[in-house]
């Protein structure tokens, strides 16, 4: 299969409604080794991103993407808004030109957004970050040669689930050093439904 | 959750307003944002200032400024680093052809957002540097300390500097002065609760205190039973102490209140510190007591030294007139 | 409770030594008392200001001491008058020759301590006069109406006549016509705690309010369930309407935290406040939001008019360096 | 009988242990119907007032009671202090040159003491004051012809006991108006203290 624009669009719109059905849970999360507002920024985030999206015709893939990383830079805030901005935005430019999407793209485009994400905040696998899922979901991509609804959803959950051995050595999380160890990384959780979405959007896709 | 609010999704844009609505002579909001600007700025060859961060903290960021501090503050949602858009609206109307300078706290989204802004700027040709403040001594890993109630410090050295005509870098390096040579640390009795959120951050037992808690909640050094004034004054200063050598050093002193501890505390709690500064021969140039920083309706306070050189007392001195910060 | 205290029972005394250590330069406290004297008072020919009442309301008094307003603030034990002795004190140092003028809160305890302190001064020849303010539009009684925040604004008014170079009469003349025109009224959210009793002066249900409570936790008007923000500016902004006719002229507003109100709050209500004077035509000449007249770690806000002339503007407008109110 | 100095120094004393041991229940009542420190300024004021008079040697009883009333008028503060102040004051005065003071003299004093409340606090009987229990302490000195410690104690008791039922239309209980009603008013109960440790002087006196 290939992403189509439809597909892209439902995706956020997908991503959307788990992490709304999830704000609390990501509070929560973020209440145990944070400051209990990654669920109040990512809800705030994506129902701006989703609203925007519903609201216009898209020809091309890369433009829902980018339309998607500017509005969760301009309305998350807080240490995720520039991080999940700069992923979508790394995604956007990967996929630039090329609808609908096909595997070895979006491969490539999962590989820009991590490393986009790694250096926007300087942080490397096993920080406890979005970063450890992504990069998994990104080896994922490399190691298999068509999209994997199943493998996705599995991947992504057992790399967020891996966050919880984890000592926290980057954002507010490493204040609690030993402390954090025990919890899902709130970021990560964000991360697990982005993919679960992709997930789904991919099982039910053409 | 007993709080004066509307929609708990709204306060910190109906904060903006209100706060414009209150100041009409001297503040503004940039039309579609939450940035309070000076209604002087940009000045035509005056470094633009710009500082802010998560709302939640007030009077920072917007109660600084004014006259001699800074010329704009973004407010972000509560607890959480304003967006890049809005701090380049900041930066663009502040600047005067001298160049913007942001004061920046020490948490990984305030860097990043205020870092992407520069960037956006930096576009637009617009100079910018910046100072990211590092005051709380809680954290032991210096890289990753937070910045707290000595940012008003460094806000107070920035402007003063730039009032008085410096340069882009030389703004920049009596921040960087200030910044480096400022230490606080803080402790809470209870916790806060932010709108959107509904229920405290984190709980602490009736008899329980948490010594080196940060503005937001994270995690302090200690938590124990709760002690007399003296003991916690004692306790705060020689943590300071022991991560800087006042000792024989002109300083400047916060006894800063995180929201709900009432006046009158934070006046006992000086009382205690300037003899413990004096036993230490340590010199106090300056003093402030009252509420700069705070984190809602947390109780609690901070302390925080600033070692002064006589070029950041002269800056100290600089007159300044802003909602917080008189003088 | 959970206070950062050392004594209960010494608060009020080691409050006023930290306060006159953090700013040795501008005020200092008159030995074996709790009084807050400005170090330039007395002055020769001014009519010197005097204020005070029960601890508890930092800034209040010793907060408006300073250039413009008061010239000394007696500080009672928490919520409770001071004595007439220290009221003397007081009175004594700062008669410069044009006599001494009080403002007092119309307690019962305010007042008779204030009056026999006066019968002491004029027993050694001091000229005192007097205002009594009774500001707080939720007692029905206008004898019996409590002085709150906006004795801040008779304060200004006085200090600024007196530093005009006004008489004691011309003083008197223009507090009075400040205390006469100023109304207020208060809410709040949750009680708060005096040190020495050590449990809450009253309480509230957790989804609670009380409209027109006093300074102390007297008791107002209604109690009933909490309600938006807009909500609560409405039914203060009406109260003091009704009580007042304000309509067509200019004023002065005061938005006033009681304690533990995230100043945050307080800008959500001065938001609404200022829409609905001007959609009731009256005009804000100048706004006030903060902390101006607390009860120790109460939350809540109170709400105060003026009604201005010109006189009484170009008091406003003359200049004031205090701790707690510049400008 | 008539009252020594030595009997009204430990007249003093012994209100101070009273008030002392009655402080909570002061501050409650007036937690109740005011701002709940009436027991912390008496405490305050009389523990200071006893610790004055046990330091010094007296040779009159106006002497010990003008003390009294001086350390109660600088250390009692809010309405209570100038009121019981002027109380002491005034008894201090109508003793004055008089030692022991016999019943007729302190029958006077009383009444001056009576008079001297109402005027600073511009209050009367009913007005749910301490004057309901220092103006029916007058009466009973007017009909009685020695000091009776029984009835002293008594009628003090049943003075305070009648304050629960009025409406307080003076000080910050007027503020509670209807509701003031069914408590007792704070500034009686000190009274009766008052009276009951006189009462015990008087019992166990010369
Ligand atoms: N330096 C970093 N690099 C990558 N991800 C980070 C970094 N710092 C924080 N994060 C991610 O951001 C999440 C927290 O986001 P959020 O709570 O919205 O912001 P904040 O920490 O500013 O309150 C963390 O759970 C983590 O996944
Ligand atoms: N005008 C008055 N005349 C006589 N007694 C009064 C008057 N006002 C108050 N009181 C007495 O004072 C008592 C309250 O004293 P206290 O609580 O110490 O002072 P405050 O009311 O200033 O807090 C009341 O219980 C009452 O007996
Ligand atoms: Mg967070
Ligand atoms: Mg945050
Ligand atoms: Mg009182
Ligand atoms: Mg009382």
């Amino acid at each position: 299969m290939a992403l189509t624009v439809q597909n892209i669009v439902d995706w956020i719109v997908k991503a959307n409604e788990k992490i709304q059905a999830n704000k609390d849970y990501l509070t929560a999360l973020d209440q145990a080794i944070g400051d209990g507002d990654h669920g109040i920024n990512m809800s705030r985030g994506f129902q701006e991103t989703a609203e925007k999206i519903r609201g216009e015709t898209y020809t091309s893939g890369a433009d829902v993407l980018q339309d998607t990383a500017k509005t969760l830079m301009s309305k998350v805030g807080g240490a995720s808004g520039p991080l999940f901005g700069t992923a979508f935005l790394k995604l956007s430019a990967a996929i630039k030109g090329i609808d609908p999407v096909d595997y070895d793209t979006f491969t490539g485009a999962i590989e820009d957004a991590v490393n986009g994400i790694k250096q926007r905040g300087k942080a490397a696998e096993g920080d406890k970050t979005l970063v450890d899922v992504w990069s998994k979901m990104a080896d994922l991509f490399n190691c298999e040669s068509d999209f994997r609804a199943d493998r996705i959803a599995e991947e992504a959950k057992s790399a967020m689930e891996q966050t919880k051995s984890m000592m926290a050595t980057k954002g507010r999380a490493a204040y609690f050093k030993d402390g954090s160890i025990g919890h899902i990384d709130p970021g990560s959780a964000s991360s697990l439904y982005i993919f679960e979405a992709l997930s789904e959007v991919i099982e039910g896709g053409t | 959750m007993k709080k004066i609010i509307n929609d708990p999704n709204a306060v910190v844009q109906e904060m903006a307003e209100g706060l414009a609505a209150a100041y009409p002579d001297d503040l503004e909001q940039l039309p579609g944002t939450t940035v309070i600007k000076r209604r002087t700025a940009p000045e035509s060859n005056k470094v633009g200032i710009v500082s802010g961060g998560g709302s939640g903290h007030e009077p920072a960021h917007a109660g600084y400024v004014g006259k001699g501090m800074l010329d704009a503050a973004v407010a972000g949602e509560v607890f959480t680093s304003p967006t890049p858009d809005q701090i380049f609206e900041a930066i663009k109307a502040v600047d005067g052809g001298a160049g913007v300078f942001m004061v920046v706290k020490n948490y990984t989204g305030d860097v990043l957002n205020f870092d992407m802004a520069a960037e956006l700027a930096e576009a637009e040709n617009i100079k910018v540097a910046k100072v990211v403040v590092n005051d709380d001594v809680a954290v032991d890993d210096v890289a990753s300390r937070r910045g707290i109630a000595g940012t008003i410090l460094v806000h107070k050295m920035a402007g003063a500097k730039a009032e008085q005509g410096g340069s882009l870098e030389e703004v920049k390096a009596a921040a960087d002065k200030a910044a480096e040579n400022v230490r606080s640390v803080g402790m809470a009795l209870t916790p806060c609760t932010v709108p959107a959120a509904g229920t405290p951050s984190f709980t602490l037992a009736e008899n329980e205190m948490e010594i080196g808690i940060g503005i937001h909640g994270e995690p302090g050094i200690e938590r124990k039973e709760i002690a007399p004034a003296d003991d916690i004054a004692q306790e705060l200063t020689d943590k300071l102490l022991a991560d800087y050598d006042f000792s024989g050093s002109d300083t400047a002193v916060i006894v800063n209140g995180l929201g709900s501890t009432p006046e009158m505390e934070l006046y006992i709690m000086n009382n205690k510190v300037q003899a413990i500064l004096a036993n230490n021969e340590i010199n106090v140039y300056k003093t402030l007591v009252g509420e700069y920083m705070t984190s809602l309706e947390m109780t609690g306070c901070s302390l925080t030294l600033l070692q002064l050189d006589d070029e950041l007392k002269q800056l100290l001195d600089e007159p300044a007139n802003t909602l917080a910060f008189n003088g």
